[in-house]
């Protein structure tokens, strides 16, 4: 390994100290303060790395890994999450576990799996990053072990991704098997010289059940509902975003190296799935009262939407996706930093009835929500509606039809329970509830500002989203 | 300048924000000072900016300023750009001078209002939307500037909204005018359709390639955009919602409701005006309902006794002189009436509003009487816009505006003399009920004591008001009597000149007809209103002529018309298909839904060994799949 | 002795993997569930030791030593998991495990 | 080597099938060391030495003790066996059961498909493997360190029991104030 390969696995590099950073911090007995701040440094340390190093990019880091200009936005975005995820931590845990501290090495852990996600080209490094990733999160999801049925969510969670994982061993098996190479490149020269045989499809077959767990896609969904409902609010929104954005990072490039839309059966598979995932999300959020829930099945619908834009498989369309999933986690981070931040130590803020008139009691923070919800909604000016117009317009160009009509119909059923949440935020039936003082003013209005900025960020994408466009552009030459 | 092109619309915008973000934290002076002032600031740049176009015109014949592009994806690309030309530039003009006037105004006679804040923070956001619809260079941007206004309007027709009959006014407002609007929108997709732009100057340019002139599709969507004109603009035969509209307080009728937003309609089709141009049968359909509507409007306005309905009829039938104008090709005759109409138009809901409010919120114009005294600022302020409306001629301003239409009426190349007819009735019927206001509000006896009289910050406006009402006639004289058209000259640079017939005769016969027509207006009404006259004793006695004054009272019994042909019917009908098919339909959809998130949700039963199942299944079906394939 | 096909192997490999998959479906008890997931887990493994020899790499091998450490990885959790359900619920039958539904 | 893995595999997929349909845990378990170790000798026949003595080492060895400890902490003996029992109700597992014989046709007609191609009898050597693991995949070899400290972590923390197990809306906070 040469000095530019090392330097361009810096971040990664970072990222990976991080967690033993926070060990040797734990183990000299430091608070959860001083944890919570020298993890948020690593953090910016990491995208500082990614950013020194972006002039060497692409590089690749034979045979495991690559890390080009698409990689980099992948990354950036999980460590964006991360970052604000790991704010939003700090006045939940604190509140509730008398050991909140292993919960930061966890979660680095998991980060670095999903960021291994985004750069392996090669089956072996794609596994170790799934498998860091999943296992960090069944010890994440039941991290609160004595709450919220925190432990049948972990077991579940662990049962059906263990289960998934096997799936996606027995189908990288069949690959290597038929093709005598496990890095994506190979396989593609000889799926050149041989052709797709069936036993290729069929280990294609198994992969995308455990890509499908991962994305909570139907009918491998079943989990989503109760394990976000069963998990730390900060853990869901984990789940929620880099968990997926480092699924789709490496689906992204498997089916890049490999042309996978080149294949009939596959693009067949994808459209069904992303239809019924549409419909069924959407269908299932409908009557639901438990706000975890709801984003649950909205996230269902959501990835099927991204599946629309996955579908054409030409850059328009990963450019697109890119675009959705910022908006998407964005979005879908804001909600869960208003969960956050309305739940209290007793009392976890997921019933709808939770939010009557919100907007009277604390409007900043029910304007946020609003917005977030709107923009799941893809109303006009915020982020959600010109990701999903991206998503149409890519669609359109490569004419996949029956896909389209679904999302925009199924959209049109996504309004309603939408505006159903909004509704209750403007609904006048005010409890005379005294807002609780916080414990720790300092992280709370911290957490406070984020979620203003993140509202703003929202509108931002929603109204100039040029630029943002131009940088993803800028990146996805990189390669 | 045009560096601050934005800051036209921005201000209001910012004001709008601060007074529906802060507004209730606000003193009462605070929040008159953001309101005002933001308005205020917005016209004085409008104005210098208008006056350095005015100085030195920019070589494309206009300004631009692009904000941001908001997206590029594929072919279409949208902009968030603003535009300033010689059409743009007379109504921000109008807009924004007006709209300060009207604000200062606001801040005394609003003084007392509950709703303080909320009044301005709508005002605001109507003038940023009136702006944006103006200014806009692409029809996406217009249309959100089109649907602000709407909104706009509809917020402030109802903005007391405990009386029931209040918002009922402004949802009637609102469907109406959503009829226009959802035409337009149709229209708007059909030109995009055709052109591939939504970029005006584009589309002007290229129409004249892609159309032959009087093609099916082209009318077609002149058609259609004239829909939305005619929603907006209350035109037949969708005016009925406006004369309800003057349930918003005063200043909104002034503002919405007289000088701006009713003329964006106006507005609307002479920017596209070669759209227009291409296809007759639109134009002979533009002057047919100008005409009609103006004939219409002012019969109703003639028997009216609520002072604020006498003036939304009058505006209804002003309005049909500018389409007529329009549909005959006089373009900049059409922007002159507008011109003026906008001045002397507010000046008398201003006044209107004075005289209501002093007199403890009575609007029946026979309640009044004998003001002339007791209010002589507001008394000689009404009459100067009321002569205006009447088109006395050469010393106000609309004599000049309407003797042009009157003229074009007969002699453009659209012109037709049943038009000139009825154009020449409509200045009869305006200046009778002109003369029959001021008469029965400020002569006679009072029958009602006034209260507290109008301050300072009310009467100004309405002399500055009063001044224009007389002095903007000046600045375009009929071209046979004087050689003063700095108006046209400024409009001719946007819109095209007027084409008119050959072989004419002389055009002082027409100006001495006018100025007769409208004198004797002035003087039936004073006949039959100086004093109590005998005839009109008389009259009141005969039952066909009150069945007659009825009938035009309840303006032309269009709501009626329409609660017979349209409302019950479609009532019998939905009472019908209750149980039918179209209502389960609907229904049968929210159902399904509901239905299916039933079933799904019995998929969610907590049970891992069924999720284990599901997972099979994923995995069966996607083998079986690859079998069948 | 006729030579050994790939096919061969691969079926015996999926034999395993779907008796894992049918014993993750039928059983009850927690930990027979565990027990199947490390059967499948080790058809996969098998596999790709075939694989490997097929094609004369080390490259399976490798794969299957890392099949190991995530199976030993999982597995930890997996049991502390079981440890904490016996503790709160008293029973390890997944189908008391259903507080979490719609 | 050929008649070696057929004899092997046999005796896999039948403990295999001793396995999930055992009532006693520790049954079970010790059919599952047989067929791990019916494994180990599959991957010698494939020409695998060193995966077959990680099988012996770390699966039999390592993993199946860890359930033996937690089966044996539990005591989960006759009582569990006789809910096993109440429990493997034919209606309970035939569905599943030709579900999984469906999806197992379905494979094998997939494999079947394919060319036969022969497996070559040449042994693939550990040092072979511990080249390649401690060369081109060594970045590998250290992300894996990570995964099994996540195990660790992940295990250490929730093992762990708290001194109280009150319902949550009764435990009382003694740094609260």
């Amino acid at each position: 390994m040469n000095e530019l390969q090392l330097s361009a696995l810096l971040p990664f590099i970072v990222l990976a100290m991080a967690s033993v950073v926070v060990i040797l911090l734990i183990a000299f007995r430091l608070s959860h303060t001083v944890i919570q701040v020298v993890g948020f440094l690593m953090m910016c340390l990491v995208v500082f790395a990614t950013w020194y190093v972006r002039d060497t990019l692409p590089q690749e880091i034979p045979p495991l890994f690559i890390v080009d200009g698409q990689a980099a936005v992948f990354t950036g975005l999980i460590i964006f999450s991360v970052l604000v995820i790991g704010l939003f931590s700090y006045i939940y845990f604190e509140e509730r576990e008398e050991n909140p501290k292993e919960y930061y090495i966890l979660l680095f852990l998991a980060t670095l799996g999903a960021a291994i996600l985004t750069i392996s080209q090669h089956f072996i490094s794609l596994f170790i990053g799934l498998e860091l990733l999943s296992v960090s999160l069944y010890a994440l999801i039941a991290y609160l072990r004595n709450r919220n049925n925190a432990v049948e969510a972990g077991m579940k969670y662990l049962v059906l991704a263990a289960l998934s994982s096997a799936f996606l061993l027995f189908g990288m098996a069949l690959i290597y098997m038929e093709t005598g190479s496990m890095k994506f490149s190979g396989i593609a020269e000889q799926l050149k010289t041989v052709g797709s045989t069936p036993l290729f499809l069929m280990g294609l077959g198994t992969i995308i059940v455990a890509i499908g767990f991962k994305l909570a896609l139907v009918p491998f969904h079943l989990w989503a509902a109760d394990v976000y409902q069963g998990s730390p609010s900060p853990v869901t929104a984990f789940i929620a975003t880099i968990s997926k954005i480092g699924t789709f990072a490496m689906l992204l490039r498997f089916a890049q190296s490999i042309h996978l839309q080149q294949y009939p059966l596959a693009v067949t598979i994808f459209s069904v799935i992303a239809i019924a995932s549409m419909v069924t999300g959407n269908i299932l959020a409908l009557q639901q009262r438990n706000l975890k829930r709801l984003l649950a099945y909205s996230s269902i619908a959501h990835f099927g939407y991204l599946l629309v834009a996955f579908l054409p498989g030409n850059d328009a369309g990963t450019e697109a996706a890119i675009f959705y999933l910022a908006a998407y986690s964005i979005t879908l981070l804001s909600a869960f930093g208003v969960i956050i931040l309305l739940s209290s130590r007793q009392h976890e803020a997921e019933e709808l009835h939770t939010y009557d008139g919100l907007i009277w009691k604390r409007p900043i923070i029910a304007t946020v929500l609003a917005i977030s919800l709107l923009s799941l909604a893809g109303i006009p000016l915020t982020a959600g509606f010109l990701a999903k117009f991206f998503v149409l317009s890519t669609g359109v160009h490569q004419a996949v039809w029956l896909p389209l009509i679904v999302l925009v119909l199924s959209s049109v059923i996504g309004l309603y329970y939408y505006l159903r949440v909004i509704n209750s935020l403007f609904s006048t039936t005010v409890s005379a509830e005294a807002i609780p003082k916080p414990v720790h003013p300092f992280f709370h209005i911290s957490t406070y500002i984020t979620l203003v900025i993140m509202a703003g960020l929202i509108c931002w994408l929603g109204i100039f989203p040029s630029v943002t466009l131009q940088g993803i552009r800028t990146f996805l030459m990189l390669h | 300048m045009q560096h601050y092109l934005y800051l036209i619309p921005a201000l209001p915008l910012l004001g709008f924000l601060v007074l529906s973000m802060a507004g209730k934290r606000l003193s009462r002076n605070l929040i008159a000072g953001i309101g005002a002032g933001s308005i205020c600031v917005s016209a004085l740049i409008a104005l210098i900016t208008s006056a350095s176009f005015l100085q030195s015109p920019p070589a494309t014949g206009a300004y631009r300023q692009v904000l941001w592009h908001w997206f590029v994806t594929g072919h279409l690309s949208a902009d968030v750009s603003l535009r300033m030309d010689a059409l743009s530039l007379v109504f921000i003009c109008i807009i924004t001078f007006i709209g300060a006037l009207i604000h200062i105004y606001s801040i005394a006679f609003m003084r007392e209002d509950r709703d303080y804040a909320r009044f301005f923070a709508s005002m605001n956001l109507f003038v940023c939307a009136m702006l944006t619809l103006v200014m806009a260079d692409n029809l996406v941007l217009m249309y959100l500037g089109w649907e602000g206004v709407g909104l706009c309007s509809y917020l402030l027709i109802g903005f007391w909204y405990e009386t029931p009959a209040n918002y009922r006014a402004a949802n009637k407002a609102f469907v109406i005018t959503r009829i226009g609007d959802t035409a337009m929108i149709i229209g708007l997709f059909l030109l995009f359709k055709e052109l591939g732009t939504l970029y005006i100057p584009d589309i002007l340019a290229k129409a004249p390639q892609q159309f032959s002139s009087g093609a099916h599709t082209i009318t077609l969507i002149a058609l259609l955009l004239l829909s939305g004109g005619i929603g907006k603009s209350a035109q037949l035969p969708l005016q009925t919602w406006l004369p309800d509209a003057m349930a918003g307080p005063s200043p909104v009728s002034a503002l919405i409701h007289a000088a701006t937003m009713v003329t964006a309609g106006v507005y609307l089709i002479a920017r596209m005006h070669t759209l227009f141009e291409l296809s007759p049968i639109a134009m002979q359909v533009t002057a047919i309902i100008g005409a009609v509507t103006l004939f219409i409007a002012g019969c109703s306005a003639m028997v009216q006794t609520d002072i604020k309905r006498i003036l939304a009829y009058s505006t209804i039938s002003q309005i049909g002189y500018m389409f007529l104008a329009l549909g005959v090709g006089a373009w900049s005759a059409a922007i002159f009436h507008f011109f003026t109409h906008a001045f002397f138009k507010a000046l008398l809901f201003l006044a209107a509003g004075a005289v209501i409010e002093t007199l403890h919120h009575e609007h029946d114009i026979f309640k009044m009487g004998g003001l002339r005294k007791k209010m002589p600022v507001i008394f000689y302020t009404f009459t100067i816009g009321a002569a205006a409306l009447a088109a006395l001629p050469l010393v106000t301003a609309g004599f000049f505006s309407k003797d042009q239409i009157l003229w074009y009426a007969w002699s453009a190349n659209g012109g037709h003399p049943v038009l000139w007819a009825l154009a020449l009735m409509g200045a009869f019927i305006t200046a009778f009920y002109s003369t029959r206001l001021i008469l029965v509000v400020f002569w006679g006896e009072m029958k009602t004591t006034p209260g507290h009289l109008p301050g300072n910050a009310m009467t100004i406006p309405l002399v500055i008001l009063a001044f224009f009402s007389v002095a903007v006639g000046w600045i375009e004289w009929p071209h046979n009597i004087m050689h003063v058209s700095l108006f046209s000259e400024l409009v001719q640079q946007a819109l095209p000149t007027t084409i008119m017939k050959g072989d004419l005769p002389h055009e002082i016969v027409f100006q001495f007809i006018a100025v007769v027509v409208s004198l004797l207006g002035i003087y039936t009404g004073y006949v039959l209103y100086y004093g109590q006259s005998e005839l009109l004793m008389r009259w009141k006695q005969s039952d066909g002529l009150m069945n007659v004054r009825h009938f035009l009272y309840k303006g032309w019994k269009f709501d009626q018309l329409y609660d017979m042909l349209l409302v019950r019917p479609f009532m019998f009908i939905t009472g019908i298909n209750k149980s039918d098919v179209s209502d389960k339909l609907y229904t049968a959809i929210a159902n399904a839904n509901l239905y299916l998130n039933r079933i799904f949700s019995v998929s969610q039963n907590g049970s891992l060994r069924w999720y284990v199942t599901g997972v099979l299944i994923g995995i069966l079906f996607i083998i079986t799949l690859q079998l069948l394939l | 002795m006729s030579t050994l096909h790939a096919h061969t192997v691969l079926i015996v490999a999926a034999i395993l993997f779907v008796l894992g998959l049918a014993g993750v479906l039928t059983r009850k008890n927690i930990i027979f569930m565990l027990l199947s997931i490390e059967i499948m887990l080790n058809a996969a493994g098998l596999a790709f030791v075939a694989a490997g020899s097929r094609w004369q790499q080390p490259d399976g091998q490798v794969m299957y030593l890392f099949i190991l450490a995530m199976a030993a990885a999982e597995v930890s959790v997996a049991l502390a998991l079981v440890l904490q359900i016996q503790h709160q619920h008293k029973t390890l039958d997944v189908e008391e495990l259903k507080e979490l539904k719609d | 080597m050929s008649l070696v893995f057929y004899i092997s595999s046999f005796i896999a997929i039948l403990s295999t099938i001793m396995v999930i349909t055992r009532y006693q845990p520790i049954h079970a378990l010790l059919y599952l060391v047989v067929s791990f170790l019916a494994l180990a000798v599959t991957f010698l026949s494939l020409g695998a030495p060193f995966a077959a003595a990680l099988q012996v080492i770390v699966y039999a060895g390592a993993i199946v003790v860890l359930f033996i400890f937690v089966v044996m902490m539990l005591n989960l003996g006759k009582q569990t066996a006789q809910q096993e029992k109440e429990w493997l109700q034919l209606r309970a597992w035939l569905g599943p059961s030709i579900l999984s014989l469906v999806l197992l046709a379905e494979m094998a007609v997939l494999l079947l498909q394919d060319d036969p191609t022969g497996m070559p009898a040449a042994v693939v050597t550990p040092k072979q493997v511990s080249l390649s693991l401690y060369g081109e995949y060594i970045i590998a070899v250290e992300l894996v360190g990570f995964l099994l400290m996540t195990g660790i972590v992940g295990a250490a923390h929730i093992g762990k029991h708290k001194k109280k197990s009150l319902h949550r809306f009764l435990q009382t906070y003694p740094n609260l104030n």
